[in-house]
C-alpha cells in the first residue's frame, strides 16, 4: 500500500494547516447560517432518516386481515437463520382452516446478525426486516422480543398487512 | 347388404322363449358339439380365426389355449358390461336370443372344461338381465344345464351377475374383481387371468357376440365361416352405427365392408343440408376419423389399424358439420374423467386435467399451450397404467387435437367455438357426486 | 438363481424376487441404482397403482413397473435411460397436480416421499395451472392417527396395512376417480395396537401422529438406534431427540425380530426418558426426617458402610429392566443369598397377541435369568421376603425398580411391604411418587434409562441384542453396575458426562445482566 | 379438527324378514361370500327409499359379517347407489357422445325447468330427481333415458314430459 507524502516546504509549518482548516469550517458556519434550509444533517429524533425499502432493520412479523399472526411456525426462518437466535413453539390453531400458528416465536436480538436469511426462507411472507433498528435495552432479556414486540409494537399501528391472503390462495385453488 | 349369420331370426318375438328358438335349430349345435372332442372344438375355433368381438380383437382360439392343460376348476365369464360408449349390440342380442347366448356359453365350456360359468351384465340393463333369468330357468328345467347335460355326462351350472354402473368392469380383470366383491378396479397383469383370474382359478373372459358366434363355426365348420369377411378377419359382425345418422341401429355385415356403404346405404345417410364431419369407428375410445379417411376405410381389423383407429366394439359414431369437435372432446374428457376407477395416479390425475385443460378452453379461459399441453398430458398417460383406459381416454385427445388443430386453435384465440359460435360456462368441470 | 444385468450390472437373484427387491438388495440400500417408488412396501403386497417404478426392459417397447415384474433368466434391465427418467418425471407429475402447497403446516416436510424423490427424479417446471380437487383436511380418524386427505397420493399402504398386517379392516379407500379419500366408514376409528405403523409407512404427510403433532421438525431431530424396553419382544427401534429432549419412536426392520412394525404402546417409550418423568438428583431421609438431595455418586459410597454393616442382612430385590452386564457387576459385587425376582402380573406372562406384544413387560427377564443361574441364585419366593422384613434378619434392602412402572400394577403395594425394611434403597430412573411417601431411612439413587447406557437385552426367544448409548439425558445418575461398585466399598470415580439437555421453556443461552458481570469478554478490550 | 362421525338423523335401518332372507341367500348362491355384497345393496336401496344411508351399511355389515369398511368401499364406488334421497322416480338422461349430439343437453335443461328442480336434486312432491348420467348403451335411440328401471328412448322435449307427467 503506496502512501502519498506530502514533501513541499509549506506543510511542515504548524499555522497554515490550522489556518486553512478554520476557514472550512468558518465557510460551513455561514452558508448553514444563512440558508438552514439545505443544511444536510437531520434534527434527530425528531425528523428520523428514511431508509430504503431493503434496509434491514427491526423484524416484522405480517398478520393477515383479521389481525392474526400470518406464520405458521414452520420452522424454515430458524433453519436457514446462522447464529440460529429464533425460537419457535408451533401449537395447533382451533379454526379449522389454519392448521398451525406459534405460540410463542422469539428472537434474540442480540444474537441477531440482521442478514435477511429469515426474510428470504418465508415461504408466506410472514416475517420482514423492517425501517428501525434504534431500540434500546436495559436488561439482557429485554432483548428477546416476543410476538406481541415483533408484531404488534405501537411503531406498527396494529401490525403490517401480508401480501398473500388466503381467500385468494383458496379461490385459486392452490 | 346385411348377411344375418346369428340375427336371422331377431325379428321374431318367440325366438326369445326356448321353444321358438328350438323350432329354429336352437340346441341341435350343442348335441353335434357334446360328441365331439373339446380339443377339436378349440382347433375349429382357431382355425375359423374368430377374433374378440368386444374391443380387442385378440384372436379366440389363442386365448382359450393359454388354459393350463391340467384339470383344475376353470370359469367362463361372459363380459356382457357393455360399457364403451356407442355399442348397444349386446344388449340386442341377450333381449332377442338369449338362448344363442346360452348355447355358445354352453359349447365354449364343454371346450374349455369349465363347470360354472357367470354372465356379467352392466347393472342398468334391467330387463336384458330378467329375459336372461327366465331363459337360464327354462334351460334348466330342460336339463340343457345343470348334471349331465342331454345325457353326455357334462355337468355345468351358468348364473347371472349384475354390475351397479361402472365402465371400468368391461375391463376383464375389472369384471373378475368385480364378481369376487371386491371394487371393479383391474388387477396386476401378469398374472393373465387365463392363468389366475377369478377366485385366482383360471378363467376365460369373452363379449357376448364372440361366444354366440362359436354357434356358426361348429354348425358349418371354420371353412364355412371363413368364407364370410377378409382373409385375417373373418366372420361377421354387429356394428351400432349412432350419432347424425338417419336409421341408427345394430347391423350384421361381414368384416371388410365398406365404412361408406355402412353410413349412407345401410345408414340412410345424414339429415339433409349436412356433411359428414367426422366418424368414430369403434366406440369412444377409438381415434376418430375424418370425413376422407372415413369415405376410403373399410371395416376390419387390419384395414382399421392402418389408418391409426381401432375397429374395438364396432360402434359407428357419425358426427356431421353442425358439431363443434371441441366440445365433442369436452364430452369424451369428462367421460373418462367421471369413469376412471383412480386406483393409478397417471389414469386418475390425468383424466380429470385433461378434463378441466378441454373445459377451460370451451369456457374462453384456454391459451395456445393448453393445445400442446393437451398432447404432453395424453401422450405421458398412454401405456402407463394397470389396464387400457388410460390409453382409452388419451387416443380421443390425441386425435381430436391432430385432426382438427385448427378448430382448437380458433376456440382459444376467438373464445367462442368456430360452429356454434358458443362457450360453455366453467362449471361444466366439476363431477357431480 | 435367475441372473439378470442391471443397469449393466450382473446380477444373481433367487427365483420370484421382483425387479425392484433385486434392485433394492437385502438391506434397502439400492446400490444397483435407486429406483423412486411410493406403493411398493418390502413388508406388504405389491399393489401396483403408483406406477413411478419404472424400468425398461430390453426386449420391450414400453416401460414395465419393477415391482410386479419376476426377474427371469438372463433379463437386461435399466432405469437411467431417458425414456425411464422421463416416465418418473411425468409419474411425479401426476401426483402433484392435486397436491396441496401444505409444506409449511406438515410434519412430513423434511422426510416426505414426494419431497426426496421430487428433488431427485422431477421435472421441476410444473405445467398445472387448473383448479385442485379439494379434500376433507384434518380428520380425525381415532385415539392417535390425524388424516389429511388432500395430501394422500393414495398408494393405499395403510389400507393394506390395516388389511395384512393388523387385520382390522378400519380403512379403506372410498368414492371413485380423482374424488377417491382415504377413510374409515362413518364413526369407526382406526383404533388398533399397530395404528401409528401407518404413519411410518404413509410415504406423504397424509397420516400425522397426533402424539408428535407439531412438536419438532424433524430436520431438527438426531436420531440413534436402539432395543425397546417396553416388552420382552425386544423391536428393534430408532428414538429421535435432539437438545430439548426425545420425541418419537420408530422402528427398524429386523427380520427375525420385529420385520418392519412396531406397537403403539413402544411409542411411548420416550416419554419415560425425558426429564420431566425422570429422576434427576439422589434423595436421602432418615426416620422423622425429610428428603435431602446429594450427589449420587456420594449417596452410593456412603451406603457402602450400611451394606457391609448389614453383613447377610443385606436383601436383593431385582426386576426384568436392566442389561445383562448391569447384573453381572450386581451380583459379583454384592454378595448375598436373598435375592427375590419381582415379575410384573406373572399370570400374564406368556401372553401373546400373535404379532408383537407379549405379556412379559420386561425386555430382560430371560437375561436376568441366565445371569441369575451363573451366579448359583435361585431367587426366592416372595414370602420370605415379607417374612424377613417383619422378623428383621433383613436390614437393608436394595431395590433395582423398574423404568416404566406403569407397567407394574401392583407397585402401590409392593413398595409399602418394602417400608418394613430397616434401610430402604430404591435404585430407579423414574420418579417414584410411591416412595416419597415412604417414612423411615430410604435412599432414591437415580439410574440411567435404557437410552443411556450400552448393554445387552436377551428378549423372550433367547435372542441376545446388544445396543449402544444413545445420549445423555441425566449427567449424574448411575447405572446398576457402577451403584453395585459403590455400595460395596470399591473405590472408583464416576465422571458425570455432559448432558446436552436443557430445560425445554429457557432459551439455551439467554444473557443476563448477572452473567455480564461475570463474564470477563466485555471489559476486556479485544484486540483486532 | 374435524371428527368422523355417524350423522344421526336416519334412525337404525333394518331390513325386512324377506330382504333379510334374500341377503342370506344370496351369500351362499355364488363361489365367494363377497360377491354377495353388489345384490345385497341393490335390495337395502329399494327398502330405504332408494338411496343407502351410513346405518344401512352398519346393518348390512352384521347380518353378512363382513367389514363396513369393505361394504362401504363398494357403495361408494358405483353410480348406481345412491348416496343422498332420490325421488319415487329417478330421472336419469343419458348424456355421452351419441346422445349429446342428438340434443341431450337441452332436454335435460328442458326437463329442470319444467319439474322446476335443479339436477340431482328432489322436486317439492317428492316425485322426481333429475340427472345426467353416462353412456346407457341405448345410442341407437338417442335421446334416451332411464327412470328406475325402464328404458325410454327416440325422445323428444313434449314426448319426454307426456311420461313423466303419465307416471303416478
Amino acid at each position: 500500500m503506496s502512501i502519498v507524502q506530502n514533501k513541499k516546504e509549506l506543510s511542515n509549518w504548524y499555522l497554515p494547516g490550522i489556518l486553512g482548516g478554520l476557514f472550512i469550517t468558518g465557510k460551513h458556519l455561514i452558508t448553514n447560517l444563512l440558508n438552514p434550509k439545505k443544511m444536510p444533517t437531520l434534527n434527530y429524533p425528531e425528523e428520523k432518516f428514511e431508509y430504503s425499502p431493503r434496509f434491514k432493520g427491526n423484524h416484522v412479523l405480517t398478520v393477515k386481515k383479521d389481525g392474526s399472526l400470518r406464520c405458521t411456525a414452520c420452522m424454515l426462518c430458524a433453519t436457514n437463520c446462522p447464529a440460529e437466535c429464533i425460537t419457535i413453539k408451533a401449537s395447533e390453531h382451533d379454526d379449522p382452516t389454519v392448521e398451525k400458528f406459534p405460540i410463542s416465536y422469539e428472537i434474540d436480538i442480540l444474537r441477531c446478525v440482521f442478514c435477511g436469511f429469515c426474510e428470504e426462507a418465508c415461504p408466506v411472507d410472514a416475517i420482514r426486516m423492517g425501517p428501525e433498528w434504534q431500540t434500546p435495552g436495559v436488561n439482557g432479556s429485554e432483548f428477546h422480543y416476543g410476538i406481541d414486540r415483533l408484531a404488534y409494537r405501537p411503531a406498527l399501528k396494529g401490525g403490517i398487512q401480508s401480501v398473500l391472503d388466503d381467500e385468494e390462495r383458496h379461490k385459486a385453488g392452490i | 347388404m346385411e348377411t344375418k349369420l346369428l340375427s336371422e331370426f331377431y325379428h321374431i318375438d318367440e325366438y326369445r322363449g326356448l321353444a321358438g328358438y328350438k323350432a329354429k335349430g336352437g340346441y341341435d349345435v350343442l348335441a353335434k358339439a357334446l360328441k365331439m372332442a373339446p380339443q377339436a372344438i378349440i382347433d375349429e375355433v382357431k382355425a375359423s380365426g374368430l377374433r374378440g368381438r368386444g374391443g380387442a380383437g385378440f384372436s379366440t382360439g389363442t386365448k382359450w389355449s393359454f388354459l393350463p392343460k391340467n384339470n383344475e376348476p376353470r370359469y367362463l365369464l361372459c363380459n356382457a358390461d357393455e360399457g364403451e360408449p356407442g355399442t348397444f349390440k349386446d344388449r340386442m342380442m341377450m333381449e332377442r336370443a338369449p338362448h344363442q347366448l346360452i348355447e355358445g356359453m354352453i359349447i365354449s365350456a364343454f371346450a374349455i372344461g369349465s363347470k360354472k360359468s357367470y354372465i356379467y351384465v352392466r347393472g342398468e340393463y334391467f330387463y336384458a338381465i330378467g329375459v336372461l333369468r327366465k331363459a337360464l330357468e327354462e334351460a334348466y328345467a330342460a336339463g340343457l344345464l345343470g348334471k349331465n347335460i342331454l345325457g353326455s355326462g357334462f355337468d355345468h351350472d351358468m348364473d347371472v351377475y349384475s354390475g351397479a354402473g361402472a365402465y371400468i368392469c368391461g375391463e376383464e380383470t375389472g369384471m373378475i374383481s368385480s364378481l369376487e366383491g371386491l371394487k371393479g378396479q383391474p388387477k396386476l397383469k401378469p398374472p393373465f387371468p387365463a392363468v389366475q383370474g377369478y377366485l385366482r382359478k383360471p378363467t376365460i373372459v369373452n363379449n357376448v357376440e364372440t361366444l354366440a358366434a362359436v354357434i356358426p363355426i361348429i354348425r358349418d365348420g371354420a371353412a364355412a365361416y371363413k368364407k364370410f369377411g377378409t382373409e385375417k378377419s373373418t366372420g361377421t359382425k354387429f356394428f351400432s352405427l349412432s350419432g347424425n345418422v338417419n336409421k341408427p341401429g345394430n347391423y350384421e355385415v361381414p368384416l371388410g365392408y365398406s365404412l361408406k356403404d355402412m353410413i349412407f346405404k345401410l345408414g340412410g345417410g345424414l339429415k339433409p343440408g349436412r356433411k359428414l364431419k367426422a366418424v368414430i369407428p369403434g366406440g369412444s375410445s377409438a381415434p376418430v376419423l375424418t370425413a376422407e379417411e372415413a369415405e376410403r376405410a373399410t371395416l376390419d381389423y387390419e384395414c382399421m389399424a392402418q389408418m391409426g383407429t381401432m375397429l374395438g366394439s364396432g360402434a359407428i359414431i357419425v358426427i356431421d358439420d353442425a358439431n363443434c369437435m371441441v366440445d365433442c372432446l369436452g364430452n369424451l374428457t369428462h367421460f373418462y374423467h367421471h369413469e376412471s376407477c383412480g386406483q393409478c395416479t397417471p389414469c386418475r390425475e390425468g383424466t380429470g386435467w385433461l378434463d378441466k385443460i378441454v373445459h377451460s378452453i370451451l369456457s374462453g379461459k384456454g391459451r395456445l399451450a393448453d393445445i400442446d399441453l393437451l398432447v404432453k398430458v395424453a401422450d405421458n398417460m398412454k401405456g402407463r397404467t394397470i389396464c387400457a383406459l388410460s390409453d382409452a381416454a388419451a387416443l380421443p385427445v390425441l386425435s381430436f387435437v391432430q385432426k382438427f388443430r385448427p378448430e382448437f386453435e380458433y376456440f382459444v384465440r376467438e373464445g367462442r367455438s368456430q360452429v356454434t359460435g358458443k362457450t360453455k360456462e366453467a362449471v361444466h368441470g366439476e363431477m357431480h357426486h | 438363481m435367475a441372473k439378470c444385468t442391471i443397469n449393466g450390472k450382473e446380477v444373481e437373484v433367487k427365483d420370484g424376487t421382483t425387479i425392484i427387491q433385486a434392485m433394492s438388495g437385502e438391506k434397502q440400500d439400492w446400490q444397483h441404482g435407486k429406483v423412486a417408488h411410493y406403493c411398493w412396501h418390502p413388508g406388504l403386497s405389491v399393489a401396483g397403482v403408483c406406477r413411478l417404478c419404472m424400468v425398461e426392459i430390453e426386449g420391450n417397447p414400453r416401460v414395465q413397473i419393477a415391482c410386479n415384474t419376476v426377474v427371469t433368466e438372463g433379463m437386461k434391465i435399466n432405469n437411467t435411460s431417458e425414456k425411464v427418467k422421463d416416465a418418473a418425471k411425468w409419474g411425479l407429475d401426476f401426483h402433484l397436480i392435486n397436491h396441496p402447497l401444505d409444506c409449511p403446516i406438515c410434519d412430513q416436510a423434511g422426510e416426505c416421499g414426494l419431497q426426496d424423490q421430487y428433488m431427485e427424479f422431477g421435472k421441476y417446471t410444473p405445467e398445472m395451472s387448473e383448479k385442485k380437487v379439494k379434500k376433507h383436511k384434518v380428520v380425525d380418524l381415532g385415539p392417535t392417527v390425524v388424516l389429511d386427505s388432500e395430501r394422500c397420493i393414495l398408494c393405499s399402504r395403510c389400507v393394506r396395512f390395516t388389511e395384512e398386517v393388523s387385520k382390522t379392516n378400519e380403512l379403506g379407500i372410498f368414492n371413485r376417480g380423482d374424488h377417491s379419500e382415504i377413510g374409515t366408514h362413518a364413526g369407526m376409528e382406526l383404533n388398533n395396537k399397530y395404528s401409528l405403523n401407518t404413519v411410518d409407512i404413509c410415504p406423504v404427510g397424509a397420516l400425522t401422529s397426533k402424539d408428535f403433532r407439531f412438536k419438532q421438525r424433524v430436520w431438527y431431530l438426531k436420531d440413534a438406534e436402539t432395543v425397546c424396553n417396553g416388552c420382552s419382544t425386544g423391536c428393534n427401534v430408532k428414538v429421535y431427540f435432539n437438545k430439548e429432549g426425545m420425541f418419537r419412536v420408530k422402528p427398524v426392520f429386523n427380520k427375525d425380530v420385529n420385520s418392519y412394525w412396531m406397537c403403539d404402546d413402544g411409542r411411548d417409550i420416550y416419554k419415560f426418558v425425558n426429564k420431566e418423568s425422570r429422576l434427576l438428583k439422589a434423595k436421602k431421609k432418615t426416620t422423622g426426617g425429610n428428603w435431602e438431595e446429594m450427589f449420587p455418586g456420594a449417596a452410593a459410597k456412603e451406603l457402602s458402610s450400611t451394606v457391609k454393616a448389614a453383613g447377610d442382612g443385606l436383601a436383593l430385590v431385582v426386576t426384568g429392566q436392566y442389561t445383562n452386564e448391569e447384573y453381572e457387576a450386581l451380583f459379583t459385587n454384592l454378595k448375598t443369598k436373598k435375592v427375590f425376582h419381582w415379575v410384573n402380573s406373572p399370570e400374564k406372562h406368556n401372553d401373546f397377541d400373535g404379532l408383537l406384544i407379549r405379556g412379559d413387560k420386561n425386555p430382560n427377564t430371560k437375561g436376568l435369568q441366565a445371569v441369575m443361574q451363573k451366579h448359583g441364585i435361585t431367587p426366592g419366593n416372595w414370602a420370605d421376603l415379607v417374612a424377613g422384613l417383619q422378623s428383621g434378619n433383613i436390614k437393608t434392602l436394595i431395590v433395582a425398580a423398574p423404568e416404566i412402572a406403569a407397567v407394574y400394577p401392583d407397585i402401590k403395594h409392593r413398595v409399602s411391604e418394602f417400608e418394613k425394611a430397616h434401610n430402604l434403597v430404591w435404585l430407579s430412573s423414574t420418579k417414584s411418587v410411591e416412595v416419597d411417601l415412604l417414612t423411615g431411612n430410604i435412599w432414591q439413587i437415580p439410574m440411567k434409562s435404557f437410552v443411556e447406557k450400552d448393554g445387552t437385552f436377551v428378549n423372550h426367544g433367547g435372542l441376545a441384542q446388544k445396543f449402544k448409548k444413545a445420549t445423555t439425558v441425566v449427567s449424574e445418575a448411575l447405572n446398576l453396575g457402577e451403584a453395585a461398585l459403590l455400595m460395596s466399598g470399591a473405590q472408583i470415580m464416576v465422571k458425570p458426562e455432559t448432558s446436552p439437555f436443557v430445560e425445554t421453556a429457557r432459551p439455551a443461552d439467554r444473557v443476563t445482566l448477572e452473567n455480564r458481570k461475570k463474564n470477563e469478554f466485555v471489559f476486556k478490550r479485544g484486540t483486532l | 379438527m374435524i371428527k368422523v362421525t355417524e350423522n344421526q338423523q336416519s334412525a337404525q335401518f333394518q331390513l325386512s324378514a324377506e330382504g333379510t332372507a334374500k341377503v342370506k341367500s344370496e351369500l351362499t348362491r355364488y363361489e365367494d361370500k363377497m360377491s354377495a355384497i353388489i345384490p345385497a345393496l341393490y335390495i337395502a336401496q329399494n327398502e330405504n327409499r332408494g338411496y343407502i344411508s351410513e346405518s344401512v351399511i352398519k346393518h348390512l355389515s352384521q347380518i353378512m359379517d363382513i367389514p363396513e369398511s369393505r361394504i362401504n368401499e363398494v357403495f361408494k364406488f358405483y353410480t348406481m347407489f345412491n348416496q343422498k334421497p332420490v325421488g319415487r322416480y329417478h330421472v336419469q338422461v343419458c348424456g355421452t357422445l351419441s346422445c349429446h349430439i342428438n340434443g341431450a343437453p337441452d332436454l335435460i335443461d328442458h326437463l329442470c325447468k319444467e319439474l322446476k328442480v335443479k339436477k340431482d336434486q328432489i322436486t317439492e312432491d317428492g316425485k322426481y330427481t333429475v340427472s345426467r348420467v353416462e353412456c346407457l348403451g341405448s345410442c341407437g335411440t338417442a335421446p334416451m333415458m332411464q327412470v328406475n328401471e325402464v328404458y325410454y328412448e327416440n325422445l323428444t322435449k313434449e314426448s319426454a314430459m307426456n311420461i313423466l307427467r303419465g307416471l303416478k
